[in-house]
């Protein structure tokens, strides 16, 4: 706490010492967000995090003597093809000086393929671990690796809440492969059973048939993994309308109030976890989540928090570099050096992956979630 | 319709003006296609979209095959286009071929897949065919999805080299200038078909399946030639995307994809060879320029497809053609 | 044994909704051979008026019919300005693109007007759910298969029976003759337009509250309701039933007992399947050959 | 070959619960113009369709020129000589007269789109022989001056011309006009008439029409049909005189 507070005032030193430049070219970043489409509710939250990034950022003088950010916005439309056309169009015509792009896994991929040895690129959201396994020097994520996220909460599922079987459920996408992958290792290596996994395609509409073929199964604990709050909503519904489970949890990172206020109190008492909570927040994360609110009229969710620590791990790392275009010295800056954000202290390592200070479990408590357990990521 | 005649007759004087009004086309189209390929040169966006263009154009061609052509709505051709973008991604990726062997095998399998597909659904006509090939390619999707030689929901990305023999399609200008060249390619072909024998077999089915059968043309023959035709057609259209999307997943499949081209097919003018081309152009690079909140975008761009389908029902040429008609009434009639 | 029965049970009410889902989508096919893809569009603004006619106050039981009402209007609006000018006797191409960007607009809207995060739509049924010997029930989808049961019934009684109801059967089966016989063809098809939205409509206040509102909500209903009046016969209402129930069992019971991934391509393949045996569907009539 | 360009004998044709023909007999002389009369719903258009091998009858024996026309599919009833015009669809409404043309040499023609690409002989022949046909089809049918005009636009009496002209591509031996002169008026009539008369030389000629006056200038026999089965077959005159046929036309409402 201490040092994070510390950090901060260093951080605002610099800030505060750096002169007030005449405005000269303000630098780009552009922004890849779902903004229509099925997934445009996270686009939105995303918006409402870098806008206040850059907000901050410009009141505060600007990065690299007294330039502005100036956030360009290109939608994805939830598909890898609108994805690479955004990604694009901001490198080539827009001629941004970074893309943060990177909520849904396989577009963030077919993104970092464009991006790739051409450009400094922050994936905030996206976990599959695939993205950062590839080896591009310029690519960066805010978020943990599902692996990484799966390996904690696996492991807390299995030891902590000890259930005879698990039935998973989840959409057929590569989060939902890699969470997979990872439950059937620790799964393995416990006493605990896999009873059933049902993997559904994105058109499904209707999940009746799925909770009770794994209620049949006998499984004393249901494992929903779907990062799509509509549907997750309507999956809990479900699953509560059958007479729900002796234990409930849902995957990493993809419980939001977007989709437990739809779900009517069918969550409550899901057990889920991220690497944000709202509840019981101090210091940075208090004050970050009380500007939020404050202007926004809603408060911040865990999109709002990787997206806006994204714009501002990136005009940091420039500033910091001295330059808003030599991606090489922007990398080596933003792996040499620790970054304060409202979660606390951020590094990032060799593949350009972060590891979030803390980790969350979480309970749904009324309209949100509320805090189980913590735990440092080592 | 009365376009198509501009390939038909020999022989005589018309025959002669038509290959000359043929070839001046093909060489307007090569010219604007060096021109925007130099024009462009410093815009590597604009010319990989184009290139894009130039694929997505393809595709509306050959789905235009089916709905210009035959009259029929095919909704579930965005299989043959996946099919086209995974052969290549699969043949690099898993067999490591060439990405031209697998351009090659691609539109093959889709020739080889559209003749039991045909066989199948073309004995329907109108809603029939169209949903059901629709539903097709809904099945298709949830193979690729479900399989692991597809890269299952993460699809294939990564490739090695995407080149056509010493041209380096990850460059956008050899993209773009290859892509276009095909296109030309495609034109011209289809330009031929249209006027062969088999072009007006599917022209008098299209018109009037009944009248074109007492004629002695097989209806369900020719529409099954008509569909073989235009798989392998859209198989190329999809491997021609990969330089740009630079990943295959099975939304590639989406029946979204078949609506976008049906659209480019519609706005340019199901009946003219090149509309469809000239409304895959209309509808990706128009967008690009459109700079609003991309649901305001969506909001206007819909409204104006309803207001050009409730002034022209026929497509833009509709109007192109009422207001050519137009311009010569007044010249003619100048004296009153 | 157990679990066969309660796969039967879901079947059973999952078709019922389909079938409600389904049946806007034939009529409208049937009269006006459309090709509605703006039904989803319909479905979800259904949803939405409930949701809101909600929060102005009313109980849910109440703000159904004013929320089908309300989509009608809007299905009114846009028949009399677009789709009477733009897609009667234009055929397939036109409608299918017209309905399409109708849709996209509506979606765009909602986003707009509402935004894009899925909503509730409270119900007094709510999350209760009613278990029978063992067996799972929810309250909603018992209020649903009922209402879809009793809403289909009446529909189908009122087009035998009342005049207007005739005069719809007498277009959809014969456009030209019906005109000769002195109905009034063009205000037939403007009320099965405005009866097939409502239909729509009525369905996403009746789902709203299982599946909560939002804005692309009818995408994936619309596809298998295109599934289910293919199957049924296009423009057969009691097909449109029959195929509702066939599609909810049989994925209910393949989801149970075979694969869960492989379940969306079952509607289709059964679709396939029937259309080879009978192109005209499984109620569809044989049509007469006219030149 | 038997002298009868049609034989058919008690066909029945069912839709359904429907019964559309009743078990019909009649045989045409290679050579002869032929009517079929009768009120609306008599089941003519369905005879028609069966002759020509588009709608396979339920029950007798059909042989047009000598062919099972019931076993074979209605292309290949088409291809070896037998020609039908319709009442709605008559001509490719979209293409200009010559186009139309093209359509129907569809038969005649046998070059690939590769012949087509590479102006190879086969095409040249093809079109060559298309060009001399065109020109004897359309003088024949007095629509030499009109090539270029789209079919739509054509005076209504013209388009039948077209629509016969379309059938004359393929030479048929024997064509059937479904209504020809309906809604056509006097003058135009009267063209139509010296038409039929002109191409019937060579040819049998099947005509399905209401306008009796028409019949009875072209027409040595004709086949009265009342609810889907025969009444009577004789010459125009005695058979319209016939009392049934009279009844029956008199019983119903012989629109248009």
């Amino acid at each position: 706490m201490k040092l994070r507070a510390k950090a901060a005032l260093a951080a605002l030193a610099v800030l505060v010492a750096t002169p007030a430049a005449q405005a000269a070219d303000p630098v780009k970043i552009g922004m890849v967000l779902p903004l229509t489409g099925p997934t445009a509710g996270y686009g939105k939250d995303g918006k409402l995090g870098a806008d206040m990034a850059a907000a901050e950022i410009n009141a505060a003088g600007g990065i690299l003597d007294g330039r502005e950010i100036e956030l360009v916005y290109e939608d994805e439309k939830g598909a890898p093809q609108d994805g690479v056309a955004a990604v694009q169009k901001l490198m080539t015509r827009e001629r941004v000086q970074a893309i943060i792009a990177g909520m849904n896994s396989s577009i963030t991929l077919a993104e970092s393929a464009i991006t790739k040895n051409r450009i400094l690129h922050v994936n905030p959201a996206a976990q599959a671990d695939a993205i950062t396994a590839q080896g591009s020097p310029w690519l960066f994520q805010i978020n943990n690796t599902a692996s990484t996220n799966a390996t904690i909460f696996h492991t807390y599922l299995t030891e902590q809440m000890a259930p005879k079987a698990i039935a998973v459920m989840g959409e057929n996408t590569e989060f939902n492969k890699a969470v997979l992958e990872n439950l059937r290792e620790i799964v393995g290596e416990s006493s605990v059973e896999l009873a059933e996994i049902a993997t559904y395609d994105g058109a499904t509409t209707d999940f009746t048939s799925i909770i009770t073929r794994l209620k049949s199964t006998g499984a004393d604990m249901i494992y929903v993994i779907d990062a799509y709050p509509a549907r997750t909503a309507q999956i809990w519904k479900q699953i509560r309308q059958q007479g729900g489970f002796p234990m409930e949890a849902h995957a990493v990172g993809t419980v939001q109030r977007s989709a437990i206020v739809p779900a009517e109190g069918a969550m409550e008492g899901v057990i889920t976890a991220d690497i944000f909570i709202a509840e019981g927040a101090t210091g940075d994360m208090a004050r970050f989540i009380d500007r939020f609110t404050e202007q926004n009229g809603v408060a911040p969710n865990k999109v709002s928090l990787v997206v806006y620590e994204a714009v501002k791990v990136v005009a940091g790392a420039m500033d910091k570099a001295g330059s808003a275009d030599d991606y090489a010295l922007i990398s080596d800056t933003l792996r040499g050096n620790v970054w304060t954000t409202p979660r606390g202290a951020l590094s990032f390592d060799d593949n350009g992956r972060a590891k979030a200070p803390y980790f969350y479990i979480h309970k749904v408590t009324g309209e949100d979630v509320g805090l189980l357990d913590t735990f440092e990521v080592e | 319709m009365t376009d198509i005649t501009t390939g038909a007759p020999a022989g005589r004087a018309r025959g002669g003006s038509a290959s000359l009004k043929g070839a001046g086309l093909l060489a307007l189209g090569i010219a604007a296609a060096l021109a925007a390929g130099f024009g462009l040169g410093g815009d590597p966006f604009l010319l990989n979209l184009a290139g894009y263009t130039c694929g997505f154009a393809i595709f509306a061609l050959s789905v235009n095959v089916m709905l210009g052509g035959l009259g029929e709505v095919p909704l579930g051709h965005c299989m043959f286009y996946g099919i086209g973008a995974y052969a290549p991604a699969m043949a690099m990726n898993h067999a490591g071929l060439p990405y031209e062997a697998g351009v090659a095998i691609g539109m093959v399998v889709a020739a080889l897949i559209a003749a039991p597909i045909g066989w199948l659904t073309l004995h329907l006509t109108g809603a029939y065919f169209s949903i059901v090939s629709w539903g097709l390619s809904g099945v298709a999707m949830v193979t690729a999805l479900n399989l692991d030689v597809t890269g299952g929901p993460l699809g294939l990305f990564g490739f090695s080299r995407l080149a056509v023999g010493p041209f380096d399609l990850s460059r956008p200008q050899t993209y773009f200038f290859v892509a276009a060249a095909i296109l030309l390619a495609v034109l011209v072909v289809l330009y031929h078909v249209r006027g062969s024998r088999f072009g007006r077999a599917m022209e008098a089915i299209r018109q009037g399946p009944h009248l074109a059968r007492s004629l002695g043309i097989d209806v369900f023959r020719e529409r099954l030639k008509a569909l073989v035709l235009s798989a392998p057609i859209a198989a190329l259209a999809g491997a021609l995307s990969l330089p740009y999307t630079q990943i295959v997943t099975p939304e590639v499949m989406s029946v979204l994809r078949t609506v976008d081209a049906l659209l480019a097919a519609l706005i340019g003018g199901v009946g003219l060879i090149f509309g469809p081309a000239v409304g895959a152009v209309i509808f990706t690079i128009l967008p690009q320029f459109l700079d609003l909140d991309p649901n305001v975008k969506v909001l206007v761009f819909s409204l104006l497809i309803i207001l050009v389908m409730v002034a022209a029902p026929g497509g833009l040429h509709q109007l192109w053609k009422a207001a050519a008609a137009r311009l010569s009434h007044a010249r003619k009639g100048d004296a009153p | 044994m157990d679990l066969l029965i309660q796969t039967l049970i879901n079947g059973l009410i999952l078709g019922a909704g389909y079938a409600l889902v389904a049946v806007g989508l034939t009529v409208i096919f049937g009269t006006l051979h459309i090709v509605n893809f703006a039904h989803g569009a319909f479905f979800a603004l259904g949803a939405y008026a409930t949701l809101l006619i909600e929060r102005a106050g009313a109980p849910y039981l109440l703000a159904i019919p004013l929320a089908v009402l309300c989509v009608a209007a809007i299905g009114f609006a846009l028949e009399a300005t677009i789709v009477r000018r733009a897609l009667y006797d234009q055929g397939e191409h036109g409608s299918i693109i017209v309905t399409f960007a109708i849709s996209q607009a509506i979606v765009a809207a909602i986003i707009l007007v509402v935004g894009p995060d899925p909503l509730p739509v409270p119900s007094p049924f709510g999350q209760t759910a009613v278990s029978v010997g063992g067996f799972f029930l929810s309250a909603q989808r018992i209020f649903i298969a009922a209402a879809s049961v009793a809403v289909l019934a009446g529909f189908a009684l009122w087009l035998r029976r009342s005049v207007k109801g005739q005069q719809i059967l007498a277009v959809s089966q014969n456009a030209r003759g019906a005109l000769y016989s002195g109905i009034n063809v063009p205000l037939i098809r403007s009320l099965s337009f405005l009866l097939g939205i409502a239909a729509a409509g009525l369905a996403g206040a009746l789902m709203g509250p299982m599946i909560s509102a939002f804005p692309t909500m009818g995408d994936a209903n619309v596809i298998v309701a295109f599934t289910v009046v293919i199957l049924g016969g296009l423009g057969s209402i009691g097909g449109a039933m029959l195929g509702a129930l066939v599609i909810g069992l049989g994925n209910a019971l393949f989801e149970t007992y075979v694969s869960v991934s492989w379940t969306p391509a079952l509607g289709w393949v059964l679709v396939i399947l029937v259309l080879l045996l009978r192109p005209q569907g499984l109620m569809g009539r044989a049509q007469l050959d006219r030149h | 070959m038997t002298g009868w360009a049609v034989e058919a004998a008690g066909v029945e044709k069912r839709y359904g619960g429907v019964t559309a023909l009743k078990g019909v007999d009649l045989r045409i002389p290679e050579g002869a113009i032929h009517g079929l009369i009768g009120p609306n719903g008599a089941g003519k258009s369905t005879l028609f369709d069966i002759l020509c091998g588009i709608t396979k009858p339920s029950g007798g024996r059909v042989s047009v020129l000598g062919m099972d026309v019931a076993a074979l599919p209605a292309h290949h009833v088409a291809r070896r000589g037998v020609g039908r015009t319709f009442q709605r669809t008559a001509t490719f409404r979209d293409s200009t007269v010559r186009e139309n043309l093209l359509f129907a040499s569809y038969g005649r023609m046998r070059h690939s789109v590769l012949q087509r690409m590479a102006r190879a002989p086969a095409w040249r022949e093809d079109m060559a022989a298309f060009e001399t046909r065109a020109d004897a089809v359309l003088e024949t049918c007095g629509l030499a001056h009109l090539s270029d005009q789209p079919a739509a636009a054509l005076a209504y009496g013209t388009q039948r011309r077209l629509a016969v002209a379309v059938m004359l591509m393929n030479d048929p031996k024997i064509l059937f006009l479904d209504e020809p002169v309906a809604g056509m008026n006097d003058a135009e009539t009267a063209e139509f008439i010296a038409l039929v008369r002109d191409i019937a030389r060579g040819r049998t000629i099947v005509i399905v029409e209401h306008d009796m006056a028409a019949i009875g200038a072209l027409c040595s026999e004709v086949l009265v049909m009342v609810d889907g089965a025969q009444v009577v077959s004789d010459t125009p005159e005695r058979a319209l005189a016939h009392p049934d046929v009279v009844a029956a036309y008199l019983g119903t409402d012989a629109d248009d």
